[in-house]
């Protein structure tokens, strides 16, 4: 076989005088980066292995072990950088798409970031969230125009609606993508947070039926899983049309990730390739889409609201207005750092818009049209912090979805390689020796104490915009001032510079 | 009320905190012929290698009698039991007079029917005295022969090669610890008594004791004579049923028992190496001279005279024993019959070896050489009766352990401790 | 039985479905039993003979669990014991080898019914196991070092209810 | 038997009341004067027939769960889409998409279908999908097929190159393809191969022809009176090698 | 150059008052001036205002439009429009008084008017309707011209200056209303603009208002989808709005719509009965964007009566008085004890619970 010409990315640094030979980074390493050598009673290092996961580095009882980046360097050059360089090198020597995991992480600008929320000061009181009721209740759902009351009463019920504790929610990751020790640690977690988690596309496993009432079930184009059982299992409906991190290309779990339970799951063969076709091939049209919409409804009763979610994309606005008026009760918007298990790289990092445009275009838009406020938006895709979820609700959402900050909480460490299925934190796998690394109830507990912590801060900021309950900030585009942007840029967001 | 006990081994004791877990008030009278506070009999062994000093022989903590309320006569020797007026007649002339009796005076041993072995320097290996004769004699570079190589037979040759004496060891048979041993097992522990510089005579029966007063040599039936300074005799041991024989007590090779260790007197119970209670594996009475049986008798007898109605079935033999480099366990059955498949595994390499009598669905004993660690799963196997017919593949690999049983049957042995 | 004689023990209990086989428990055990005491560079890298393990990690991948003494209601260990060193105590209603005492004569071993006695052979020969780090307070270094909670402690006092 | 007259209904109100009849235990509904009310069928779980005269809408028998629909007229799109269990037949003609992610039930056509016909078909343990279609059938039948069965039998096709159109069986890589007449290699996906159907196949083709000219009325004989072709995949994962790892 | 209300938004605090008499009984604006003048460390000079209800009774059936005219240009435009779309049956120059302290005061100027038939044939809307968009027009599209109220039998007068100075300029004594609010106003910068005073009115309604609302362009985009121009950017403004919307076209009761804009919290909702829960679950869900968060005291009023309304946990002050057929409602019990010093019941409304006062014989605020 000929060389290869990828060297190492990182380094495996190893203190000897602290390394013990406990051999609990050889263990620990599902990539085989670590190697006891008996005789010489070493652990070496094949740093070619490496994924900078941190496995080992966290799991090391004496802390021996670093990893650094490769300090090998190619010429410098702007243009042919390294990973242009490295990512030539593997397709000459592969013939195949590149692949990769998470979001998009090219050095975009991040709207978030260019955005300043606001503080009340002497013309009305910031309030104190420890001490003063702040309210963070949300309801998702469709919206009647306007209600009817007669003597007292509700003269005609609402839709059904979603009611979140906390307007966050875990976004689509399906068993498949993810291990069943992370689905239920989201299922468990999103339970005692009064929010939603979300199946994806991988069907319900029967364990976790019993977080129903906490649960999304997605209806993607290839319905794994999908039957009126499934259908009315959860409290909500989501019609999967796109994904930020891969906006029109469709999903594919390969065949060795269909383990036993995953074909249970999924309602397919054991070991045969589950893939989902990037469109539903019953929707070819908008119109078509009101058709599954209403498929759904007639077959849950009208019980469930159906939300539908598609990756930001150029026309986002004029899409979602046509969703909105598709029957949809929820439209989830994804943006182009939204999260994957696997992804061709091309298409994670050059297609689709950020979320901050497309979430402020769509708002506007619908309001525009007089239809914001029958239809709940949800965004997605790259929400970080507290203060990036304040600043999507004060543009116009109800609430946001958050996957890779999820993971991030359950122990993802960001290598980028879910789609190898080796993941070492036991979350993007399914080789039972690695999933039962995380233990749900300890992934659970970090869910909860971050949103939690989030659900804390985020009170804390509206307590200083002198708001107590999250409806007042929804679209109070007021709230946000605009840092180094343009013009152009502040217009689309809809809120004025900062200094303004 | 009062509980009388003959005897001052393990069985004494289990009766002793077996009443005293119902009744703390009553007294009890423990009788023995040996003047001893209660030690453990099996370490007289360690006691002559050196490796224990008669303080740390003591089975309970030198309290033990004033804790537990209990009158300690030592050093004399019961006479004689009048089962009717409920008094146990000492050789001094006391009476000792009981409620509830319990009988617990052990074995003794078999003096082999040869010629001259009444000589002096002849020793039994059996009591502390025993010991304690022979460390005298057992010096340095002197010459040793242990007549039987059994069970104590080897323990003695064990301590006897680490004071650094010349041991030579005579057996009938044509393997060592036939009982338990089969040609492989014997031949490992050959290679190894023979690496440390015992001379093992198997197939050799001794003709007579030579010697003035006291032994100075053996003569075997071919006519080969082994010099010696010392004679050991471990030819075995027999219930020490001399205090009850010839009385109403019914006696078979021991005193007969129930699984509530009570004989056929009323009031009168037995338990350890002297009763014959029932071996579970064997299903039916029999004797099973080991601590962890004189124990649970003992418990059990001591619990029932203080008023319970406790049954010990479980009784069945198990023995462990390091002899020099070697680990040796086994339990249960030892050797083949009917309806009993056995599954040996050797490895030359490691120097172990495994052998499972498997009746049924059940392990029924098991003898490991060197790899023993696990050895308490199976001894657990077989306590339990438990069904192993989907883990019996599992059984003699090297890491067996828990992880090898199914599931549920793991979780709920884990549960039930 | 009398109850109110025994203590109810609390008993580290091994989750299998979240035991990663990472062996730290092990690992922290044998320094925490070291005389270094929780060192753990110390104790790997000073000491030829350490001690063994009290916890032993069973694994047949991708099953795996910590197994160590139960300190049992009724210990078979205990009524084995040749020289009385293994006892329980009435107080904690652990089951401690008294290794003073303790012959190495492996009776113990031959009758845990969990295989959790071991061999030691570091410096005298004795019989191993759990003592629930009852020099550290009580505070096993299995179960506070368990990188991922596989181990924890329950008091069995419902065991008893039943 | 009941009757619902659905003329002039809005969809809503007539599967509502479709709904409550199989609620009250209703064996046999019959449905007049269908004319495009969508989403008949769905959901429905119970045993229970349900005959439509006139032409249902889309996604009749949607999400299905064990019911039957006997449709005495042309079906439109989307019939069966990811039905899980029942039985559908149509007296006449049915559109695009019928079967779509289907995963258990059978679904017989008198006639043609349309485009896409059991795209992304499944099975999952005994759930097996079946599709027998007594016509031709149109581009991508079977594409992306995971599982179940689809017989075309071609009865009314004069010319032999149109019982079905291009792409038949491309992404597929499950389930089988029957054919009463073969098919021309260039209509086929890179991903399946062509073959005589042997015995066994036979076997099961003939159970579901013998319930196809039951319900139709067709003379089982002389439409199993030549050999069949089957279409299957190479295998389970046609796009293994398509990336860099 | 500053910006001014409509170019920004401009914060401002205040002092509120309402004077009403339940039977209908007209009185002089002599009370609410002291009630109002009473509080002038409220105010800061910039905006003063009141409104009056039942001024006009000989034209009680047609619409007086107060209106303001910074130039004579802007008045022609105007008046050009108006002449369009309505018939003027009546106008002039509201008389007003020199006042030295009240400067650059613009044309004030008054019609009564009636909407032209064939126009409201033309737009198809109710007259009602047909007003409104008519007086946004103007106030969106004609540079310089602001209409100040357009109402029936009522009528607002404000301007810049401290409100008592702004009562002597308009000779408030001179009219007689059953109900009188007034509001002093501080706001935090404008080179004030007579518009931007209060009250806001709309149809009969006005508002006179006290705090920042934090909730503002939540709001302010909400009603804006409805078809409203928050041309001042204030929050009387959209909170006018509010109620037009919720009161006069989603005919909501007025409870509903105070549980909308103050609404109970959570933990309260919790613990009503499963009934009354569904319905204010219901009313946070779909008029959540309503919901006025942020200090607020506000007196709407209109020809029915008067609604005085705190935020929910009452960062505003408020207090109100009944005596005889009065009702008081003021930002201090000071102002109200200054024309009435023995109330019959004084008492400080909860944050959220309403003081609704109607004429008598009226069923609700609307219609």
């Amino acid at each position: 076989m000929a060389i290869s010409l990828l060297t190492p990315e990182f380094i495996i640094e190893r203190n000897d005088e602290r390394c013990i030979r406990c051999q609990v980074c050889v263990r620990q390493c599902a990539n085989l980066a670590h190697i006891y050598d008996e005789e010489e009673d070493r652990v070496l290092a094949d740093d070619s292995k490496c994924v900078n996961c941190h496995r080992c580095v966290t799991l090391c009882p004496t802390r021996a072990i670093t990893i650094r980046k490769n300090p090998l360097e190619f010429k410098e050059n702007a243009n042919w950088t390294a990973s242009a360089i490295r990512e030539i090198y593997k397709q000459a020597e592969t013939g195949g798409i590149l692949l990769t995991g998470m979001g998009n992480d090219k050095p975009y600008p991040v709207y978030w970031d260019r955005m300043l929320i606001n503080a009340s000061q002497v013309t009305n009181p910031s309030i104190d969230p420890l001490r003063e009721p702040m309210e963070l209740k949300t309801f998702l759902g469709r919206k009647p125009e306007m209600l009817k009351v007669e003597n007292g009463k509700l003269k005609e019920k609402l839709p059904p609606q979603l009611e979140l504790e906390v307007p966050i929610m875990f976004s689509a990751m399906s068993f498949g993508s993810i291990s069943f020790n992370a689905c239920q640690a989201l299922a468990m977690a999103a339970s005692e947070l009064g929010i939603m988690y979300n199946t994806g596309e991988g069907g319900l496993h029967k364990d976790l039926r019993k977080y129903g009432k906490n649960t999304i079930v997605q209806v993607a184009s290839g319905r794994f899983g999908v039957d009126p059982e499934y259908l009315n299992a959860g409290a909500a409906i989501e019609i999967k049309i796109g994904q930020g991190a891969k906006p029109g290309i469709g999903g594919h779990l390969p065949g060795e990730k269909v383990t036993a339970q995953i074909s249970q799951t999924r309602m397919i063969p054991l070991g045969s390739d589950a893939i989902s076709p990037a469109p539903h091939h019953d929707i070819y049209s908008i119109e078509d889409l009101r058709q599954l919409i209403f498929s759904l409804k007639e077959a849950t009763d009208y019980q469930k609201p159906v939300a539908v979610k598609i990756a930001a994309v150029h026309n986002v606005a004029a899409i979602c207005s046509g969703i909105a008026r598709a029957g949809a009760d929820i439209i989830v918007i994804d943006g182009f750092r939204g999260g994957t298990g696997a992804a061709p790289l091309r298409i994670r990092d050059n297609v689709g818009i950020p979320i901050e445009f497309a979430l402020a275009a769509v708002d506007t838009r619908l309001r525009q049209e007089g239809i914001r406020s029958q239809v709940s938006l949800v965004c997605a895709g790259g929400i970080r912090n507290s203060a990036d979820v304040i600043k999507a609700i004060a543009l116009g959402a109800d609430a946001v979805y958050i996957g890779q900050a999820a993971l991030i909480a359950m122990g993802c460490h960001m290598c980028q390689k879910c789609y190898t299925g080796k993941c070492n934190w036991g979350i993007a796998t399914q080789d039972p020796n690695l999933v039962k690394r995380l233990n749900p109830e300890i992934g659970a507990r970090r869910l909860v104490n971050l949103i939690k912590a989030w659900a804390h801060e985020m009170k804390e900021m509206l307590g200083g915009m002198g708001i107590n309950a999250i409806e007042s900030l929804r679209g109070n585009r007021f709230m946000l001032r605009g840092i180094g942007l343009t013009s152009r840029e502040l217009d689309i967001l809809g809120i004025k510079a900062a200094g303004e | 009320m009062s509980y009388v006990i003959i005897g001052n081994s393990v069985a004494a004791v289990g009766a002793v905190e077996g009443i005293r877990n119902l009744d703390k008030v009553n007294p009890i009278v423990i009788i023995s012929d040996e003047p001893y506070h209660t030690y453990s009999r099996p370490l007289i062994s360690y006691y002559l290698a050196g490796k224990v000093t008669q303080n740390n022989m003591y089975y309970r903590g030198k309290d033990f009698y004033n804790t537990n309320n209990v009158e300690p006569i030592l050093g004399v020797k019961a006479q004689h039991i009048d089962f009717d007026k409920k008094e146990v007649i000492l050789e001094d002339g006391r009476k000792i007079s009981y409620t509830k009796l319990l009988i617990a005076t052990g074995s003794k041993p078999l003096t082999p029917p040869i010629e001259g072995v009444e000589k002096q320097n002849i020793f039994n290996f059996i009591k502390l005295d025993d010991a304690k004769a022979i460390e005298k004699v057992a010096t340095r570079c002197s010459k040793a022969v242990v007549i039987g190589a059994s069970f104590s037979g080897l323990k003695a040759v064990e301590a006897l090669v680490q004071r650094g004496v010349n041991v030579t060891v005579i057996d009938i048979m044509d393997r060592i610890m036939p009982r338990v041993f089969d040609e492989t097992a014997s031949s490992m522990a050959l290679k190894m008594l023979e690496k440390h510089g015992v001379k093992v005579l198997l197939k050799a029966s001794v003709e007579k004791i030579l010697g003035h007063q006291a032994a100075s040599s053996v003569l075997l039936k071919d006519g080969r004579e082994i010099p010696c300074d010392f004679i050991v005799l471990a030819a075995g041991v027999r219930c020490n049923t001399d205090l009850v024989k010839g009385t109403k007590l019914k006696i078979n090779r021991g005193i007969i028992v129930d699984t509530m260790m009570r004989t056929n007197i009323p009031d009168v119970y037995a338990a350890g190496d002297v009763a014959e209670g029932y071996n579970f594996i064997e299903e039916r009475n029999a004797e099973t001279p080991i601590i962890s049986n004189a124990y649970k008798q003992g418990e059990t007898a001591g619990q029932n005279m203080a008023g319970a109605q406790k049954v010990f079935d479980k009784g069945f033999i198990m023995n462990s024993m390091p002899l020099l480099d070697l680990s040796i366990v086994s339990a249960g059955v030892s050797s083949p019959g009917e309806g009993i498949t056995v599954k040996a595994i050797y490895n030359q390499g490691k120097n172990t070896y495994k052998k499972f009598y498997i009746r049924g669905n059940n392990l029924v004993g098991y003898l490991l050489i060197n790899d023993i660690d696990k050895a308490g799963i199976y001894t657990d196997l077989i306590r339990r009766k438990i069904d192993i017919s989907s883990f019996e593949h599992q059984l003699g690999r090297d890491d067996f352990g828990f992880i090898y049983l199914p599931k549920a049957l793991r979780s709920q042995l884990i549960l039930e401790c | 039985m009398d109850k109110s004689n025994i203590t109810a023990p609390k008993r580290i209990y091994a989750k299998e479905d979240v035991c990663i086989g990472c062996r730290l428990c092990e690992i922290h055990c044998i320094a925490a039993h070291s005389k270094y005491r929780h060192d753990l560079i110390k104790t790997f890298k000073k000491l030829s003979k350490r001690p063994l393990p009290r916890i032993v990690v069973e694994e047949d991948v991708p099953l795996s669990f910590g197994l160590q003494c139960r300190h049992c209601d009724d210990p078979e260990c205990v009524k084995a014991c040749i020289t009385g060193a293994m006892q329980k105590d009435p107080k904690t209603g652990l089951v401690i080898n008294d290794t003073e005492r303790c012959i190495g004569c492996w009776t113990c071993i031959l009758a845990c019914p969990y295989g959790v006695i071991r061999r030691d052979y570091t410096n005298k020969k004795v019989a191993s196991k759990c003592d629930f780090c009852l020099e550290s307070g009580l505070e096993p270094a299995c179960v506070k070092n368990c990188p991922n909670e596989a181990l924890y402690i329950k008091n069995t006092i419902k065991y008893y209810d039943l | 038997m009941k009757v619902i007259d659905a003329s002039g209904m809005h969809y809503k109100d007539l599967n509502a009341m479709i709904k409550q009849l199989i609620k009250n235990n209703t064996s046999e509904i019959l449905v007049k004067n269908v004319q495009g009310q969508r989403y008949i069928g769905d959901g429905i779980g119970r045993n229970c027939k349900v005959i439509i005269e006139g032409t249902p809408g889309n996604d009749m028998a949607a999400y299905m769960d064990g019911a039957t629909i006997v449709v005495h007229g042309n079906a439109q799109d989307g019939v069966a889409n990811t039905m899980n269990d029942g039985k559908v037949v149509i007296h006449g003609n049915a559109g695009d998409i019928l079967g779509y992610a289907m995963r258990g039930g059978e679904v017989y056509i008198k006639g043609d279908v349309g485009y896409r016909v059991g795209i992304h078909m499944k099975e999952y343990l005994d759930k097996k999908p079946v599709i027998v279609i007594g016509g031709k059938a149109g581009a991508f039948l079977g594409e992306y097929m995971a599982g179940g069965i689809i017989i075309l039998l071609g009865l009314n096709v004069n010319d032999t190159q149109k019982i079905v159109g291009n792409y038949c069986g491309t992404g597929m890589h499950g389930g089988v393809i029957y054919s009463r007449i073969p098919i021309d290699s260039y209509k086929l996906g890179k991903e399946v191969k062509q073959a005589q159907a042997e015995d066994d196949d036979m076997e099961i083709i003939s159970s579901y022809v013998k319930n196809f000219s039951d319900y139709f009325g067709f003379d089982y004989r002389s439409i199993m009176d030549r050999p069949f072709v089957k279409i299957y995949p190479y295998n389970h994962r046609p796009y293994g090698n398509l990336y860099a790892y | 150059m500053l910006l001014r209300e409509g170019n920004i938004r401009i914060p401002s605090g205040c002092a509120i008052s309402g004077i009403m008499n339940k039977k209908g009984l007209l009185f002089s604006g002599d009370d609410i001036v002291k009630s109002i003048a009473l509080m002038h460390e409220r105010s800061n000079g910039l905006g003063g205002g009141f409104a009056a209800y039942g001024i006009y009774p000989e034209y009680k059936d047609l619409y007086a439009f107060h209106v303001f005219y910074h130039h004579s240009g802007a008045k022609e435009d105007a008046e050009t429009f108006l002449k369009k779309h309505f018939e003027i049956k009546l106008s002039g120059e509201i008389p007003t008084r020199k006042v030295p302290s009240i400067k650059d005061a613009p044309i004030i100027w008054r019609y009564f008017v009636l909407p032209r038939e064939d126009k409201l044939m033309e737009w198809g809307l109710t007259e009602e309707e047909f007003v409104v968009r008519c007086v946004m027009r103007i106030n969106s599209s004609i540079d310089g011209a602001f209409v100040v109220s357009s109402g029936k039998n009522m009528g607002v007068f404000k301007g810049v200056g401290y409100p008592e100075d702004i009562g002597e300029f308009y000779m408030l004594d001179t009219y007689k209303a059953y109900i009188w609010t007034a509001h002093g106003r501080f706001p935090t910068n404008t080179p004030g603009w007579w518009g931007g005073a209060h009250p806001f009115t709309l149809l009969d309604w006005s508002v006179v208002h006290n705090g920042e609302i934090s909730s503002y362009d939540a709001n302010r985009r909400w009603v804006e989808m409805f078809g409203y121009k928050c041309t001042l950017q204030t929050d009387t403004e959209v909170i006018t709005y509010i109620f037009d919307l919720l009161i006069r076209r989603h005919g909501l009761p007025l409870d509903i719509v105070v549980t909308a804009l103050a609404a109970p919290l959570w933990d309260e909702i919790e613990r009503m009965d499963d009934e009354r829960q569904e319905l204010v679950k219901a009313i946070r869900a779909v008029y959540g964007s309503t919901l006025i968060n942020g200090p607020f005291s506000i007196i709407l009023a209109c020809k029915n009566g008067i609604l005085a309304l705190n935020d929910r946990i009452k960062l505003r002050p408020m207090v109100a008085a009944t005596k005889g057929d009065f009702v008081f409602v003021a930002s201090e019990e000071s102002a109200i004890r200054a024309v009435c010093p023995q109330p019959e019941r004084v008492w400080a409304p909860m944050g959220g619970e309403p003081v609704i006062a109607l004429l008598e014989g009226v069923e609700d605020i609307w219609p």
